[in-house]
């Protein structure tokens, strides 16, 4: 069902964890759908310097995970922002019909992380 | 089961000696298939499965019933087949009173009695469920059904082959049996229908079986079904016993070495080789992919396998909660597993469940509890 | 075929690998079976046999269309599945509109044309009939259909595996099939939907197929009937010239030793295999018997085989006299079928019409005639 | 579907053909329904000396014709008219359900045959 990309990213999560000492955290889902993610980065000049993931969820779900992380980190946050959804299913190799609402966290926790940094920031 | 497909390529419905022959097969068939569930041979009608079967009851009874009314009474834990079936005539004029089931997953036969209403035509509860494997009392809820003068049909696809099934005894009307569920070949399934039930055809076209059920004749299927059933009669008392012990014997393992491990459903009324866990913080799918890595094969209630949005309507119906019901487990054991099969389960899973939790946003162990520290 | 009976005992539609080797196997057999009939992947549903996919097309469609209409259009001399359906529907509120066939048993287009109201939601005509193998002008009804933006179903029973389908020269919307009518399993068939075509299910349950047809997949079948229909494709020009060479062959030695024989059904627009005759003065259930001795298998449109008090109505749709379709015999010429059987059926049959015309009180030779003398 | 008896008396009837210059003629069916029969019989001291049938039907009709020519072969015709269809159809061990309807013709035709042979006689 799932594609061997898919597969070798839920064997082996990239950025699998929590950075304990956060610049922002995001998150997305809700047990009772089955499916949430945290993700938790740090930011050093305008740059997701590391960024770090925690998911509830299918293989799918895994997968886009930690795909995103991989397409984010080391990225500028405004880049980072533009990741999609669709493209992290696209740098997946795809994912099956059934499963593809399962890839609409990935990209919207990074964002959240990324909200919750700037606002942080606009606060201190 | 194969000379059926090939030499034998008769059509049992015509006159001439090939026909025949393939007659006798079904005959011999339908004879053999009738004892082991102690009904009479001409109250046995050949379907394509368990699905089949269970739209013709409740389609077909509430057709054929339709004078004497349109109430229909059966459980919140049944079958898509079932369920759907219902859903259909309740868009369709009909009245459904779905009898909740308790903690266990069992049905109260009081619950049933007290539904029943003068319009009542026809009661479907399930023999055993197919996720939790609870073993509803049908006996009992016969008995009440007889009283009432209602007609009772069971979903036996989970207990046919697996537990002795007496339609007299369970007192029911019509019952519904899949072959490929008691390792009979797939696309074959039965309903008895007792003697003088009324009921409407679902297949309308040839007369075979006495005009109720049209169709070529699935010989292979038919014989392989009789096969299938014979073999399940005699070794049925020893496979139950040996599933049970295997499945007790990995609770107790994942019990013991898994915390936050919960049983789903009644274990005293339960279907031998059933068992169905819920584990907090993990997700259901991700749990079954990484036992197939390790060869062993689960199903889930969690929405990602149910194929829609939702959580098994079955676990709901327990009371489970839903991310509950999102991080549960159906394992289920036959003929072919073995005590090195149950002991391989109860090593690999216990890390598999601690790579997932320490994967989880929700499990307090690492991340809640350790970020309030 | 058989790995997927034992070995392999998964079920598709779930998540794991036992699964998915399944599922792969079901969607290689959709993608090979589609290509065989010009269809796409997703046009493909699998049904339990020629019965289901009939009921399925006409009563699922008069479900789903009933807002745009309850007129429905058929032939005189469609299957029962077909037949019973449209019935079915006629008692419940539908208006049913049966075009006649001509003398050789073909259906006018024209005839459809004409019969084509604004509330008309269905054409049923089938490909070719089941007794006397008169192949129908499908592809100029379903220029009509089309033109008039009316549905059109056929039954192609007993043309799949033996002439060439393409739905979209045919112009069809849903076509059924059943795989042991060319040599695949019995058990098995599939409807042919094409895309967007709205239809209500004939089996509710699990969410299989689409949700269009619940039912746990059964995947030998499945593969059994792709390899028939790819082994068919292969062959079916050279089976079709063996068997057209073999039937005339047949025919003639029957016409040249026989007197008051007669061909049913047009010669030209006919299944290859098929040949069907009459004969004054004879029922056609002691023709069956006897040559049922000499090993010889056919059919007949009698009353005493039809399984009803009436001859077969395809025969009296075609204008010939009861007396006369008592008499008629269906030979069906297949792969198995040698010269020698053929030589065989020539040298026994004209004693065995001798036999019966002897015992016969409405054969003049002997009787009427004689007694006139 | 048909006894080993039935198939014999279909196999090789008893009494088939006519009987040219018959006493009695007796003739039921229709072969628009499929199935036909005349029986011929010839008497003597109020017993049937010869009897013959012809039939136009299925392998049920012919032993069930073939039957009551044996059942009633030398009877006097009192005992001959009291043959029932039933007891034909008992006398060949037994009829398919479906084909019990055939076996209605055979002693119809035997006691149509003795009115015939009793008309006659009684006219002349
Ligand atoms: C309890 C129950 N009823 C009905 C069915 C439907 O049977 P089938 O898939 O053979 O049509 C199933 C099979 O999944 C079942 O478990
Ligand atoms: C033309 C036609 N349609 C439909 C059917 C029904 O097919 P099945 O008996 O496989 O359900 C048949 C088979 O006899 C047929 O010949």
């Amino acid at each position: 069902m799932y594609s061997d990309l898919v597969m070798e990213h839920f064997r082996n999560p990239r950025n699998m964890g929590v950075i304990e000492d956060a610049d922002g955290v995001g998150e997305v889902g809700n047990p009772q759908c089955g499916d949430m993610m945290r993700i938790s980065i740090k930011v050093k000049d305008d740059v997701l310097d590391d960024i770090k993931f925690q998911t509830l969820g299918c293989g799918a779900a895994v997968a886009t995970s930690s795909m995103v992380t991989e397409l984010a980190k080391g990225k500028k946050l405004d880049e980072a922002l533009e990741i999609t959804n669709k493209a992290v299913a696209e740098a997946l190799g795809g994912l099956p019909p059934a499963k593809m609402h399962c890839s609409n966290l990935a990209a919207d926790g990074l964002q959240a992380a990324i909200k919750d940094y700037r606002t942080r920031k606009a606060a201190a | 089961m194969n000379p059926w497909h090939t030499e034998e390529f008769g059509n049992p419905s015509t006159v001439y000696s090939l026909g025949l022959t393939a007659a006798n097969a079904v005959q011999k068939a339908r004879e053999s298939i009738a004892k082991g569930i102690g009904a009479d041979t001409e109250e046995i009608y050949f379907t394509s499965g368990g699905t089949e079967s269970d739209d013709w009851a409740i389609l077909g009874t509430a057709e054929a019933q339709q004078k004497k009314g349109r109430h229909l009474i059966t459980s919140s834990i049944e079958h898509h087949a079932v369920l759907e079936s219902m859903d259909y005539l309740e868009k369709h004029g009909c009245e459904i009173t779905r009898v909740p089931v308790g903690s266990g997953g069992l049905v109260d036969p009081e619950d049933v009695r007290r539904a029943i209403r003068p319009d009542t035509i026809l009661v479907s509860i399930m023999h055993a469920n197919n996720e939790v494997g609870t073993v509803e009392p049908i006996a009992e809820i016969g008995k009440i059904t007889r009283e009432a003068g209602v007609l009772f049909h069971v979903d036996a696809v989970q207990t046919a082959g697996k537990l002795p099934i007496d339609v007299n005894e369970l007192g029911v009307d019509l019952l519904s049996m899949s072959a490929h569920k008691f390792y009979g070949p797939k696309g074959i399934g039965l309903m008895y229908l007792r003697k003088r039930t009324r009921i409407s055809p679902l297949f309308h076209g040839g007369g075979q079986e006495k005009g109720r059920r049209a169709g070529t004749h699935n010989v292979p299927g038919i014989v392989g079904m009789a096969k299938a059933v014979e073999l399940a009669v005699a070794r049925m008392a020893d496979d139950a016993v040996r599933e049970e012990q295997l499945r007790d014997r990995l609770w107790a393992g994942l019990n013991a070495n898994i915390e936050a491990i919960y049983l789903n459903g009644d274990m005293v009324h339960r279907l031998p080789g059933n068992l169905n866990v819920r584990l907090d913080g993990i997700e259901g799918e991700s749990m079954i992919l990484m036992l197939d890595m390790e060869g062993i094969c689960v199903s889930s209630g969690s929405a990602c396998t149910t194929g829609s949005l939702e959580p098994s309507h079955v676990l709901l119906a327990l009371g489970i909660p839903a991310e509950h019901a999102h991080g549960s487990l159906r394992v289920t054991l036959g003929r072919s597993t073995t005590a090195e099969d149950i002991d391989h389960f109860i090593k690999v899973f216990p890390p598999i469940v601690a790579r997932l939790r320490e994967m989880s946003p929700v499990w307090c162990a690492n991340c809640v509890c350790k970020q309030r520290n």
